[in-house]
């Protein structure tokens, strides 16, 4: 692991705290010891990632969808936890944190061969390391299904996700986090602009116009079938975020709180300025323009949470509103693509804004750069995850599309909701339901 | 024997019922429906896109009453939902053939 | 800061552990350092009071109005950890938490300047001490919004609690855990009866009274449209609760445990009290006494967690139990006015009891207090709250209603309600909700 | 305590960190002192084991229930917070963790007499130990509910719980945890395969039994009426069982971390698994299949979390899967009993299999065993636990049945649901749902 | 060709249906309702206020059928519906004056 | 007057509500459904229990309309309800003797 150039970059100051055992350790001096409360936060900080997925981005997807395809968006979002928490252990985390390659790390900690309770990384236990970082790799995946909601089949979307963790995330997350070579940069990325919303989001982006729009978009209106589902998924996104950036301090210490207070005071900031935008644009504010903003918010200030200051982030929030609501509102409906939940506005358009915006509004420039050759870094990196993630999304699709068939359901199934035609599940069922026990399956 | 069918504001539904139970009305079916008319629909919001809502929610009363009570009843539900305002509501009358009670079997007026 | 005194009456044992660094570094010793361990705590308390603003007040709130105004009950949250959120940074620490006044604070610290990830509040950084007293700041005003739910305009709303905020919750905050004037009295308050739930719940009596009450309030029913959101909700707030009280220790230490065991404790006897009560007052006890007698045991709990033993806070709980379910089910009735959700019979009436209630069972009175001068300190305090917040907030209010006209919604807006007339949403809807596309709005 | 054995055979290295200071305690080496580290993930453990209950379970159980019934589902939730959480500090810590007995243990620590916020148990306050074991015995009894939902009467439910926590879970927990009998046999039960879910499963197995089935089971479908909520519920349940299976550590190390990871990994297992035998066997993975996984997989890692590897608990998911799924979807139609909510397939079962499986694929023998040795000593506690707990619960249920008349609700009030019947309340209420303003109940 | 619409016990419905596709039935159409009769209510109770419920969920059968069989369908949804017990419900038979199939334009007995 | 009774598809709802505009048909009141009939149901599986689902969702409209009018709102639902495959739906048309509008009084063709 070179965390080193990682460390002296995000920490908003020159002495970097929450990493400085990584300097230590490399420089030969005293290894680090297990520290209990950097432990006991990380834990935290794992369980609040996972909540993140399960329930928090489940419900605020699967109320925006219409009624008939819920269940669609909880089973896509259940089965990334599961099969993305596989192939994290299996292969993941060795080839993103294991080996010094430029682009992509080794096989040498295969099903974290060689790890046991007593080994560290930092001041942690390394399990706990590695449970914290899978939980990014759950959640990452399963941001896109936003995009192509209400029209995917599941298999294929299993098989997409699989191979994008692979080929997209991993790589990724190696070279940023990793020590590869967009940390060599020098990029500021701390808890994920780049790695995880700009990657998913203009991912996304490809699927939902490779897969093409939803039947009947455009003409009939496909309104959220429960608001309050949503809130309650955006409020617990809002919570688990908390785990997501101050987590990636890896430590409980000045750092980790820095990242979470210009995580609340930007989330802040994007709720109120959405608000005042639309009651300016349309007259009245809305609860899913809350809901909205607040994660545009969220993901903005992720790449930028240790590196710019209390005020700074404040902007980063309100700069996240004005663009986001400028994408989902204006933009895609002038470009016409079906981006059914604004994957791309939100966390492509709001993670390409914060990886920005971490050094635009820097609170101390890291030694050896100045505020423009890190400026530089920041669009060059950015540059790099817009172009790389959606071509290799598009060339997954294309292979998928000959290997699996379509990747799209049927018009009737489509009409009839994915819950049925997928799941053989309906969400919602009351006495008029008119089932009756069939003969084969028995009683239950 | 008819068949009354009165569409109304839900908020009316109390009273209503308060004064049908004072015309000695033994039964009413009631359903949620949507209704479109002349009162005009509202517009809602969802990510800056707008959607018009024609359909707004209404009542659907169904009481069936001997012939002599359906000028009485007509009259009630008229007053008990009026506001005055567009959008109050129907009334429809519909002949009934016939009428059954299904704990007793009964028939014809005295099954209502 | 001055914590001292706040820390020697508001421990169990004479020694207070929690805060002694605060003692410590008074007395000129040497300055504490950076736990790792509290602050993980810290980190962890933060996150959970934002749990009990987003979602569980929002949905425990949500779930008992009608369908048509769950929305505004949802945003109504949600701005508030938007506004107050910016508020808090802008001035609100500072005035809380900055300087010697005997009322309020300095604005040394404005947005939050002079500290840095590296300044320490005892043994946690400042900036996750800033974080966890601004979620108080969050949820505190919102408390408020069940008192007139289902009929105050969005805009006055906004207003009425940021000045709220500045005018009455941070005054008291500085007063009680500033090292102001309530704390030079001795009142014990250790984690928020006067400052967080008295303030709220008298402050919203008055805001009801002065709003008036629902349309066709005690002749048409209106009963919750939801009781499962409303005990997730509830379930939430008890959840995050421990983050409230358990966190109020500043420290994950025995008093931090203290504080979490009686938390625990008194909820369960009063959830148990109020079963017992309405088996016998109604032959059936329900699943809204069950939830509201949670909040209630929690409310009261809140001042006295730290200062109580575990058979006192069994008693507190019982309390809470017994003057709630008589406020909410007997007074009110007889009264006549319509806190529609029960913040001044849950809240204030509540906080008022755990206020006294800390002292009355109080398992060790804190040197140089005897246990009568102990209990004239909390009736001082009290008395205070209770006459200032509600004075203050009808002011406030009278000035509003002159300057932004009507604080209600017209009654055409009340009868279609709020989410439609102030939001243009509705919170579910269905396939024959019979919308169409608008010219104006393209597609979405 | 007695935490030696346990600790000795529960890590995964022959060298037990999480409890070392107990065996360091015992031989009268240095004292522990306090860890703010952690004491931190003690409490935020409890927190997320509360999580489980309120309103993971309760919502996990309330969706899969018809509407007419979700209340009484989420009522018995809330009364076993409350009323186990009162017999815990009353006298059920004291009768599980303190004195030696080999069954039981003894009551001087009633009303946590003689613990202060200073008394510690290893590093962290007793009052957090207590806590957090409090959790445990809250959720233990609830998950019984499942098995005889829809049909039990209120009263003679909680008066099951109580007396079922004395009389089953108490002594177990004690015989496991608390130094006695199985402890000494060297069985590993590290977060209570057998303690919890075991006996649970296999007592709600007789009280299903012993209940009868419900009216119409068998011809009338009984479909979930809410899968959102079930998975709401299962996502929570997933999100707090880290602080059940870590938390079991006891502190924030390294076997905290391995825990935390293998139950991850088991439970990401066990949801392809069980995708994966529906796809094959019914063509179509379904939602409730995905979160029935997820809990069986927790549940089988429970006991497992700290003795096997990370491929260890992929097994252990994965038997899980399979097992359960033929448990829940075959054996139950077959043998025709009516356990609602397949809380006997599920945690019966899949406790049963963690426990075995704790030592199948255990990392490390512990000193003094053999690999045959340790089979043989999991064989013997779980048929120790298999036997006592059904036996202990039918008999409490025929005392019950003869003091209290029936325990099951009436054919009329079956049918009307649970809600109405037992609490006088309906879930969900709509304009026309017609109600009046009662002359006796005054205005709300 | 007659509309029967029949009022019933909402967990009749699976016994209705059974019975009636034995009678070849062709179709139903089924609606939610909330019936107010004799069957009284009951009280319901929110935070100590008491509430009285009078409208109970019942579920409303739209059958339309050729004149020849109105006598067996009634007869067999009467059977099928009755528990005996106050709040069975009713069966009404209104005139139908026409019936189209949509997909396929049909009219009158053959449209059905 | 008339009354028209349609069921129809619930996607069918937009391009129904279109079409009938454009006649000048001045309301229109929408139930949520469920349908029995020649269209096959679907299956459901909760925990390896099979569930046959025969109810399929429908809406029914229900439109009352001057006599003159009657044949246009028939074939104008059937054309824009039409998707010629099976459960497209069915329109009953009942004789309606009375209607009055809550609001004025109005009675006869003049409350529509
Ligand atoms: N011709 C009609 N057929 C069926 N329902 C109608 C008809 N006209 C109106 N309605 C119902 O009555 C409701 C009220 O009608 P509307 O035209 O809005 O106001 P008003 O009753 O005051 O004239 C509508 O929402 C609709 O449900
Ligand atoms: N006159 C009526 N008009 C319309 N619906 C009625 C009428 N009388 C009864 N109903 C419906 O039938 C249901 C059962 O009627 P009720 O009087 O309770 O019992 P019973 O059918 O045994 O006489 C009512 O809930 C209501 O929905
Ligand atoms: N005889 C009937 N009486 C009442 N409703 C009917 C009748 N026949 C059909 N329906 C309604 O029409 C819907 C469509 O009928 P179905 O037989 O499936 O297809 P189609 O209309 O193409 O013949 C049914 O779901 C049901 O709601």
């Amino acid at each position: 692991m070179n965390f080193r150039d990682l460390a002296k970059k995000s920490a908003w100051i020159g002495a970097a705290l929450p990493l400085f055992w990584a300097a230590d350790a490399l420089a030969g001096d005293a290894a680090p010891t297990l520290s209990a409360g950097d432990t006991a936060w990380m834990l935290t900080s794992s369980a609040l990632v996972l909540l993140m997925t399960l329930p928090g981005l489940a419900l605020f997807y699967g109320g925006l969808v219409r009624t008939k395809n819920i269940l669609s968006v909880l089973m896509q979002c259940l089965i990334s936890a599961g099969v993305m928490g596989l192939i994290w252990i299996a292969v993941g985390y060795s080839l993103a944190f294991s080996g010094d390659g430029a682009f992509i790390g080794n096989l040498d900690k295969m099903f974290l061969n060689g790890i046991g309770p007593d080994t560290l990384s930092g001041t942690i236990p390394e399990f706990v390391f590695v449970i914290f970082q899978g939980m990014f790799a759950i959640i990452t995946p399963a941001l896109m299904l936003g995009a192509f909601a209400e029209r995917m089949r599941f298999g294929p979307y299993v098989a997409f996700i699989s191979i994008w963790l692979i080929v997209v995330y991993i790589p990724l997350a190696h070279m940023v986090w990793g020590g590869g070579f967009i940390a060599e940069l020098g990029a500021i990325d701390f808890a994920g602009g780049l790695v995880v919303h700009m990657s998913s989001g203009f991912s996304a982006l490809v699927a939902a116009l490779y897969l093409g729009a939803r039947r009947g978009y455009g003409r009939s209106p496909m309104p959220p079938h429960s608001l309050p589902l949503t809130v309650i998924g955006a409020a617990l996104l809002w919570v688990g975020w908390f785990g997501f950036n101050a987590g990636s301090a890896l430590a409980a210490d000045g750092t980790a709180g820095l990242a979470f207070l210009t995580t609340q005071t930007a989330t802040s900031a994007a709720v109120v300025m959405w608000a005042l935008i639309e009651k300016i644009h349309r007259g009245k504010p809305t609860v899913l323009g809350g809901a909205t903003a607040a994660v545009a918010g969220l993901v903005a200030i992720t790449p930028a949470c240790a590196s710019v200051d209390v005020l700074g982030s404040v902007y980063v929030g309100i700069g996240a509103a004005v663009i986001c609501y400028f994408f989902v509102t204006i933009v895609k409906n002038k470009l016409g693509y079906d981006d059914s939940l604004d994957v791309f506005g939100v966390h492509g358009i709001g993670g390409t804004w914060g990886a920005l915006a971490a050094v635009l509004f820097i609170a101390e420039v890291p030694d050896g750069m100045t505020w423009g050759s890190q400026i530089f870094a920041q669009i060059k990196s950015i540059g790099i995850t817009a172009v790389y993630a959606p071509l290799a999304s598009i060339i997954i699709l294309v292979v998928l599309r000959m290997v699996l068939g379509d990747l799209r359901v049927s018009d009737e199934a489509e009409y009839e909701g994915l819950d049925l035609a997928e799941h053989s599940e309906s969400a919602y069922s009351t006495e008029s339901s008119g089932m009756s026990a069939s003969h084969s399956g028995g009683a239950a | 024997m008819k068949l009354i069918e009165a569409i109304i504001k839900p908020f009316k539904l109390d009273e209503v019922k308060e004064a049908l139970s004072q015309l000695e009305v033994q039964g009413i079916t009631v359903t949620e429906v949507k209704g479109f008319g002349r009162q005009k629909g509202h517009t809602e919001l969802y990510r800056g896109a707008e959607y018009v809502v024609d359909f707004l929610p209404k009542l659907k009363l169904e009481i069936v009453v001997a012939d002599d009570m359906v000028e009485r009843v007509i009259e009630t539900i008229q007053n008990a939902a009026k506001t005055g305002r567009i959008g109050d509501g129907k009334i429809f009358v519909l002949n009934v053939s016939d009428a059954i009670r299904i704990r007793t079997g009964e028939k014809g007026d005295s099954a209502l």
